[in-house]
């Protein structure tokens, strides 16, 4: 098969994923979970054989690769369809796991282990401390029913489509595309070695500024959550003295 | 020969997902899990790339992909929360002020 | 003591006079405040004297260098820079020649006289000072300065430096009494009024200085400067003459002298009478070697003298107001004396005016006596016979009124008759008009005389007794009254030794020009139809004011529409207000309408262009996160085949 | 002491920007020490203003003084975009065609004046300020001083595109002073304002973008923007008469309605009436120059061909609006109002002059800049006094001010007559000389060629002498004379606490006398300023209009005696010596 075909099963593997997530995606009533199982099945599939004929004359992955990428995917699907945020967040964190095992087998250790502990151990938590957060109380009666926003989607079948042409026009550009073969990266003292000096050589201003970046960013979101009230609801300005009328009623710039 | 191109096409598929499920979804909170998948799709076309020019460069800004994530979490949830503490729902629908 | 240095004394002593009370009337002086009027102009006439003198003594051979040399005191600005002719600076420079000494003699004696009779006028009759006394005195001794160096400048500019000064310092003196609003307009009306001359005037100067690229008298006046400017004469002679007329409230500018008797009368007396309004007569005088180059403007001064002289007789005969009457004679004097000009005789005019300002001044001062004594009513309807109460008043109008009316032997007499004379050799129709108005003249004279002075008793309501006024007023009268009565016997007709000097410096007497002329009447002829006129006209004045009055009443009503017309002011104000005023006022709304709606009105519908684009494109933007997604998912999929197309 | 001197346009221009800055370390409510630190900033800028005229009039080159031969001193030049000295890089490579913007400053004759004028009148106006601004002092004063700093860096700047770039900073301070300080319309006024002269700018920032690409392609290396360069290309021919009028028309865009040149001048009397006292003085006193300044400094020498052959367009213009403005103006109710109409009027005046391109009319011109800043600046401050205690500009509802208030209307009326050109104060000199000019552009004589003017232009430009009298006059009236006449609810105010005494205070007597004492001077004994003016528009502005300009006029030629050619033909050689 040549790369043209292999870029068409590709285009119709993509439709069938978007399909299965359409028919998986909560709005109201009953969903078709036949359908999705199904039309996920196909796109796992597909998956599968792209990814071990489909992309040209590479090297083919595990099985253990294999698995991992269909867990990533899948489990992706399942954060954008699950109708409750605590659940999203949860298979959230089976994404993050199944990408750091894909970036372990592809020699990125210290990248996958950074992943794990920032995202899982960190941003993660946070996550689910808001969702808890913005949840109404355990007491309210009303918690228990699906809120309105979480059990209905908004114009899934547009989302689908442009979903849909991004993920087949990415697919067919790599099918289609001559591979270069490529000597594997040297990393005489291991990668943590090899990426740290990467880093501080090549990418030393980059670094601190994400530093800056990162304090800005936890000063930013002190600010804005300190915020209790909205402006409205403060206390008035104590009343100034009397001026001229030249500049009596001034507004902010 | 590397896995470079599976991890590149994984990585695409993962980030049409995010950007799928941030067109559909209603819930503030879970479109911002789908800016963080899309960042995994990113990071692992960061990888993928690094491996098929044979350095360390993707897996270097693969970090920085990171801590913006890290960056866009903690001020996004914050603003989330301050907007749920105003209006009392999360849904995205509802924040629509700039409208024309 | 160089002349120069009279000159520059002769400007300061009232400048600086002016410029102390300004600093320190207000707090100081206050009712004090006219002693330093009264040094300062009293030192400036003392200087004025002594540089006459000098100007006297020179010498027969030496008069031509020496009267027609400039002198320098500061460079003051320069119009161009680069060319070697153009690095001349305009300087501030003075001229002094007969002329000068004639008028700077003229001003300061009148202007001494009115500053001490202010001292007087300026107050009630109580003794207190008016409001803004201190005020008063500054402005007339600024006024003074300016009239002073009106006189003396020595080029255009600087003429046209005095000419404004004196200018503003009328509009600040009409309005004296600024809370009256006929007053406030007054003084506006006769600043704008005057200012229309002067635009004539200024674009004179230009057309001067674009021909000459000088304005320095020394140099226009010289053989080099005329004979840039041969073939242009014309043009510029007209022009001058606009500013002339306007400031010597001739036809058709004149309509703002008798409003400006608004202002207090020794203001009158002073500008609106001897000095200021004769600044035209003086410039035209001064600038005779460009004006008798062109007959065209000679015939045009001529013939506007004479028109303005008849015509404002004509409007004081019909005048109750006793300052406006007097400010009409003034224009007809005045017109006089340009009819004078006019006819190649400006020694005449100068003469005139010299003669003039003594009378007509003793007139407005007497006049004012008669005002303050009616408790400021000036309408002789409403008095009468006050020659009983107030006799050194009387006395003196009756001197200023018999000089006026040109009866003989009193200074008005030689110096009309002179210019008559003159104006018979050249235009018989000139002359005629000129003796018409002459008899109009004593009519109108003593028809105020006898109203106002003789017969029976009549006081305004509210003055109990008419009552002279104080010494501080009647001695300054008095002292007018000897150069009115006498100030002719200066200048005699022939041999008179004023007309001599100022013939050195005057251009184009009559026998140069009109070497062929045939002589109507011998001069002594003339003379005696002038008296006989005056004569004359004094005697009907007599018999129809104080014999019969029934007469100008029935006249009045015979002739009721003439006679409207005529007390009207021929309704020159009106025609004004509704053909120039009115439709200019009315063109500046138009403008700012045309502001505010049509290039507004084109603006808005230039910047609807984008804010209609903003409207159309207003529906793309929902609001909604999720819409702005889309928008960056489309963005990205073109970049993607637009990357993939191009690889 | 040396690096001051050698820098000392750099601290005039930076100094007022520093001072800005420094403003913000004091507390919000301490208003007053805020606004006595900007007075003494002012003050400060205004010293070195002084030493910097000083230090100009003292310098010189092989014995001869700059300010003699008007030739531009206190050069500061750095790079500021890109380096200088670059060779012209091969054609292949062109794509990186190497900008080079510099901070290039130095004064002359032409700037030296209008430098003057910005740093007496800012203080003026931010000392005017103390007892109208009780609102956000430290705001109000910081964007004072910002403006202060850009103007002097606009008539500093012998780089176009810094030019351009102080240019358009000085819209920023006014547009927030007129939009939060200002009266009750301010809001529009300032957005009208802002667009209004921003649109016209960004044209001319394509004609100066137009103008550095040429500098380029004619092989000066770089994109350069420095005036000596850019005057360089009409000089040398590079620019056709074709691109001469393109370049003209971008640069009359921005400058003209900043002038404002009839009919771009709808947004002056709003943005004058809503400013507050001391915006409308700086609008009126120093912005409406940068516009002539512009035209002066830019349009008429980098343009000369171009110059020529708008002038008589541009003069029509002038003439209209000097007489479209004085009718305006004689109509306004507004006593702002008024005397904003009579700024487009005086500014007529201003462009009429300099486009006869003669020495006299040039001279006039820019004394007529400095003139009408200070008559007119000092007119809007009287206005700022009668309003600051009678809060109303109507003039309908006050007259007969002269028995409250006489110091004022001694102040008022002698700007006034500043105004309306009296003789003796300074605004005589420049309309005389505008007038001059205009009168005798057509004759080629005296070492100049034939200008494009005439009399016809300077006749019916003179009745706007007339009509200026008259509607000053008007305001006088009005105002001033005639009965008293206040606002009824006056006598409520007159005894709030803080309310100032009748008449005026020490403070705005000591104001406006340093504004009265300089008309006097300009008026009555201007030879230093002449002496420093005129050489700089020969060697600056004239050498360069005047090879464009034809040798003989044809009205001259009507009139059958061309004076002075030979004459002319010698001195026009050595005119052209720089």
């Amino acid at each position: 098969m040549n790369a043209v075909a292999w870029a068409y099963l590709a285009y119709g593997l993509m439709a069938a994923g978007a399909l299965g997530i359409y028919f998986a995606l909560p709005r109201g009533g009953r969903i078709n979970r036949a359908a999705a199982l199904l039309f996920g099945a196909i796109a796992a599939g597909g998956i599968l054989l792209v990814m071990y004929q489909g992309l040209g004359d590479t090297a083919r992955p595990s099985v253990v690769f294999a698995v991992f990428s269909l867990l990533a995917v899948g489990s992706a699907a399942r954060v954008i369809t699950h109708r409750k945020p605590v659940y999203s967040a949860l298979y959230f964190v089976v994404v993050v796991l199944a990408t750091s095992a894909l970036a372990v087998m592809a020699g990125a250790e210290f990248l996958a282990m950074a992943l794990l502990i920032v995202y899982a151990g960190a941003i993660l938590v946070t996550y689910v401390f808001v969702i808890m957060l913005a949840q109404q109380s355990a007491d309210d009666p009303e918690s228990l029913s699906m809120v309105d926003y979480d059990a209905n989607s908004r114009e899934p079948a547009t989302a689908m489509l442009a979903g849909f042409v991004l993920a087949a026009t990415l697919s067919g550009l790599f099918i289609q595309r001559k591979w270069p073969s490529v000597a594997a990266i040297e990393e005489p003292a291991g990668n943590t070695v090899a990426v740290g000096q990467e880093l501080l050589a090549r990418y030393a201003i980059p670094v601190e500024l994400a530093g800056v970046l990162l304090m800005v960013a936890m000063i930013g979101a002190l600010a804005i959550a300190r915020r209790h009230l909205p402006n409205d609801m403060l206390p008035a300005r104590p009343p100034e003295l009397p001026v001229g009328e030249i500049g009596k009623t001034v507004e902010p710039f | 020969m590397t896995t470079a191109p599976q991890l590149m096409f994984i990585g695409a598929i993962l980030f049409a997902l995010g950007v799928a499920g941030f067109l559909t979804r209603r819930n503030l909170i879970i479109m911002f899990l789908c800016t963080e998948i899309m960042f995994q799709g990113i990071l692992l076309n960061l990888v993928g790339m690094g491996l098929m020019r044979g350095n360390l460069q993707g897996q270097a800004v693969g970090l920085f992909v990171l801590v913006v994530a890290a960056v866009e979490a903690g001020l996004g949830l914050a603003i989330v929360v301050m907007l749920y503490r105003r209006r009392g729902t999360l849904d995205a629908e509802k924040w629509s002020l700039m409208r024309g | 003591m160089p002349s120069q240095t009279y000159a520059i004394w002769i400007l300061l002593a009232p400048l600086l006079a002016a410029v102390l009370i300004g600093a320190v009337g207000l707090r100081g002086l206050r009712d004090k405040s006219h002693w330093l009027a009264i040094g300062g102009v009293a030192a400036a006439l003392v200087l004025a004297l002594m540089l006459f003198g000098q100007i006297r003594a020179v010498p027969e051979e030496a008069r031509a260098d020496i009267f027609t040399r400039s002198h320098k005191i500061y460079e003051w600005f320069r119009p161009g820079f680069g060319g070697l002719a153009s690095l001349k600076w305009f300087d501030f420079e003075f001229r002094i020649d007969p002329l000068t000494g004639v008028m700077l003699v003229t001003v300061l004696s009148v202007s001494l006289m009115v500053v001490i009779y202010s001292s007087g006028y300026m107050r009630d009759h109580h003794g207190h000072p008016e409001r803004g006394y201190e005020r008063f005195f500054a402005f007339l001794a600024l006024f003074i300065f300016s009239m002073c160096l009106l006189v003396l400048a020595g080029n255009f500019v600087l003429l046209y430096v005095g000419w404004e000064l004196v200018g503003l310092c009328s509009y600040l003196l009409i309005g004296f009494y600024y809370p009256k609003p006929s007053a406030a307009a007054a003084a506006k009306k006769a600043f704008i009024v005057t200012r229309i001359g002067d635009f004539g005037f200024a674009m004179g100067i230009f057309l001067i200085f674009w021909r000459c690229g000088d304005v320095s008298f020394a140099y226009v006046f010289s053989q080099a400067g005329l004979a840039k400017l041969v073939g242009w004469e014309t043009p510029v002679a007209l022009l001058l003459f606009c500013g002339a007329v306007g400031k010597s409230a001739q036809l058709p500018l004149h309509t703002w002298l008798p409003d400006a008797m608004e202002g207090p009368s020794p203001v009158s007396a002073l500008i609106h009478a001897a000095t200021m309004v004769t600044a035209g007569v003086y410039m035209v005088a001064r600038c005779g070697a460009i004006f008798t180059e062109s007959p065209t403007a000679m015939a045009t001064v001529a013939s506007v003298g004479a028109i303005t002289a008849f015509f404002a007789a004509t409007i004081a005969i019909t005048q109750f107001d006793m300052k406006r009457a007097l400010a009409y004679s003034t224009i007809s004097q005045l017109g006089y004396m340009f009819l004078g000009l006019g006819v190649h005789a400006a020694d005449a005019a100068v003469f005139h005016l010299f003669t003039h300002a003594f009378f007509k001044s003793l007139l407005f001062l007497a006049a004012g006596s008669v005002m303050h004594a009616m408790g400021g009513c000036i309408d002789i309807r409403r008095f009468g016979g006050l020659a009983k109460g107030m006799k050194v008043t009387a006395f003196v109008f009756w001197v200023g009124g018999l000089a006026l009316a040109g009866f003989p032997f009193l200074s008005g007499f030689w110096s009309k008759d002179e210019i008559l004379h003159a104006a018979l050799g050249v235009s018989l129709p000139l002359a005629i008009v000129g003796y018409v108005t002459a008899l109009l003249t004593a009519f109108y004279t003593f028809r105020l005389i006898f109203i106002a002075f003789h017969g029976p008793l009549k006081l305004p309501q509210g003055v109990e007794h008419a009552h002279e006024s104080v010494p501080a007023m009647t001695i300054p009268m008095l002292l007018l009254s000897i150069g009115a009565a006498g100030a002719g016997y200066i200048g005699l007709q022939h041999g008179g030794k004023l007309n001599e000097l100022l013939r050195t410096v005057l251009v184009g007497r009559l026998e140069e020009h009109a070497p062929g002329m045939a002589h109507v009447m011998s001069p002594e002829a003339a003379m005696a139809m002038s008296g006989v006129l005056s004569a004359i006209g004094i005697l009907s004045a007599w018999y129809i004011y104080r014999r019969k009055p029934m007469i100008a009443m029935a006249a009045a009503f015979a002739m009721r529409g003439p006679y409207e017309l005529i007390k009207n002011k021929y309704y020159i104000d009106e025609l004004y207000d509704a053909v120039i005023v009115r439709p200019l006022h009315d063109l500046g709304k138009f403008c700012y309408g045309f502001d505010r709606y049509f290039i507004n009105a084109l603006l808005w519908i230039i910047t609807a262009i984008p804010r209609a684009a903003g409207f159309m494109l207003r529906s793309l933007q929902q609001g909604a996160i999720q819409g702005y997604a889309m928008g960056m998912v489309i963005g990205l999929l073109v970049i993607v085949v637009a990357v993939l197309s191009a690889t | 002491m040396d690096f001051v001197t050698s820098h000392i346009l750099s601290i005039l221009i930076f100094l007022p920007i520093v001072g800005a800055a420094c403003l913000w370390v004091f507390p919000p409510r301490a208003a007053a020490s805020i606004r006595r630190a900007a007075f003494g900033i002012s003050l400060a800028t205004m010293a070195v203003a002084i030493a910097a005229t000083v230090i100009y009039y003292s310098s010189s080159q092989d014995d001869v003084r700059a300010v003699r031969v008007g030739k531009l001193g206190l050069v500061e030049q750095h790079d500021w975009i890109g380096e200088s000295g670059m060779p012209n890089p091969p054609r292949e490579r062109c794509h990186e065609t190497p900008l080079l913007v510099q901070f290039y400053v130095g004064v002359d004759g032409i700037s030296l004046p209008l430098i003057l004028l910005t740093s007496l009148l800012t203080p003026l106006a931010i000392w005017a300020s103390f007892h109208a601004i009780q609102d956000r002092a430290k705001e109000y004063y910081s964007l004072f001083l910002l403006l202060f700093g850009a103007m002097l860096g606009v008539f500093c700047s012998r780089d176009l595109l810094l030019f351009y770039v102080f240019f358009e900073f000085t819209l920023i301070p006014m547009y927030f002073l007129v939009g939060i300080w200002g009266g009750a319309n301010r809001r529009k006024a300032a957005d009208m304002f802002f667009l209004y002269t921003f649109a016209g700018s960004v044209l001319t920032f394509a004609g100066v973008l137009y103008l550095g690409w040429k500098t380029y392609a004619t092989g000066g290396g770089s994109l350069r923007f420095d005036l000596d360069s850019l005057y360089r290309l009409a000089a040398q021919g590079h620019l056709s008469a074709t691109e001469q009028t393109w370049l003209f028309l971008a640069f009359f865009a921005g400058f003209a309605i900043k002038v404002p040149l009839f009919p771009m001048h709808t947004w002056l009397p709003l943005a004058h009436t809503e400013a507050p006292t001391a915006g409308s003085v700086i609008l009126a006193g120093v912005l409406l120059k940068l516009g002539t300044y512009g035209f002066l400094r830019m349009s008429v020498p980098m343009l000369p061909e171009a110059a020529v052959n708008c002038a008589s367009w541009l003069a029509v213009l002038s003439v209209v609006g000097i007489i479209y403005g004085s009718l305006a103006a004689w109509v306004q109710t507004d006593m702002k109002k008024l005397v904003a109409y009579s700024s487009v009027a005086h500014l007529g005046f201003c462009m009429l002059g300099m486009f006869s391109l003669k020495m006299e009319g040039l001279t006039g011109s820019l004394l007529y800049m400095v003139n009408h800043g200070l008559s007119t600046g000092a007119l809007f401050l009287c206005v700022g006094m009668i309003y600051e205690r009678y809060h109303t500009r109507e003039m309908s509802k006050i007259g007969g001010l002269a028995r409250r208030m006489p110091v004022l209307t001694f102040f008022f009326v002698f700007f006034t007559l500043s105004s309306i050109g009296l003789p003796g104060l300074n605004g005589f000199i420049g309309e005389v000389l505008v007038l001059m000019g205009t009168f005798i552009s057509h004759t080629a004589q005296r070492g100049s060629p034939a200008g494009p003017l005439g009399p016809l232009y300077a006749a019916v430009a003179g009745t706007g002498i007339v009509l200026g009298a008259v509607y000053m006059l008007f305001l006088c009236r009005k105002v001033l004379f005639g009965p008293l006449h206040e606002p009824e609810d006056h006598a409520e105010h007159e005894h709030d606490a803080g309310a100032l005494p009748i008449d005026l205070t020490a403070r705005e007597v000591s104001i406006l006398v340093p504004i009265a004492l300089a008309c006097l001077y300009i008026g009555i004994a201007p030879k230093p300023l002449f002496e420093l003016v005129q050489p700089a528009l020969k060697t600056q502005v004239l050498a360069r209009v005047e090879p464009a300009m034809k040798p003989e006029g044809s009205f001259a030629r009507v009139a059958g005696r061309p004076l002075a050619v030979a004459e002319s033909a010698s001195t026009e050689r050595s005119a052209r010596v720089r």
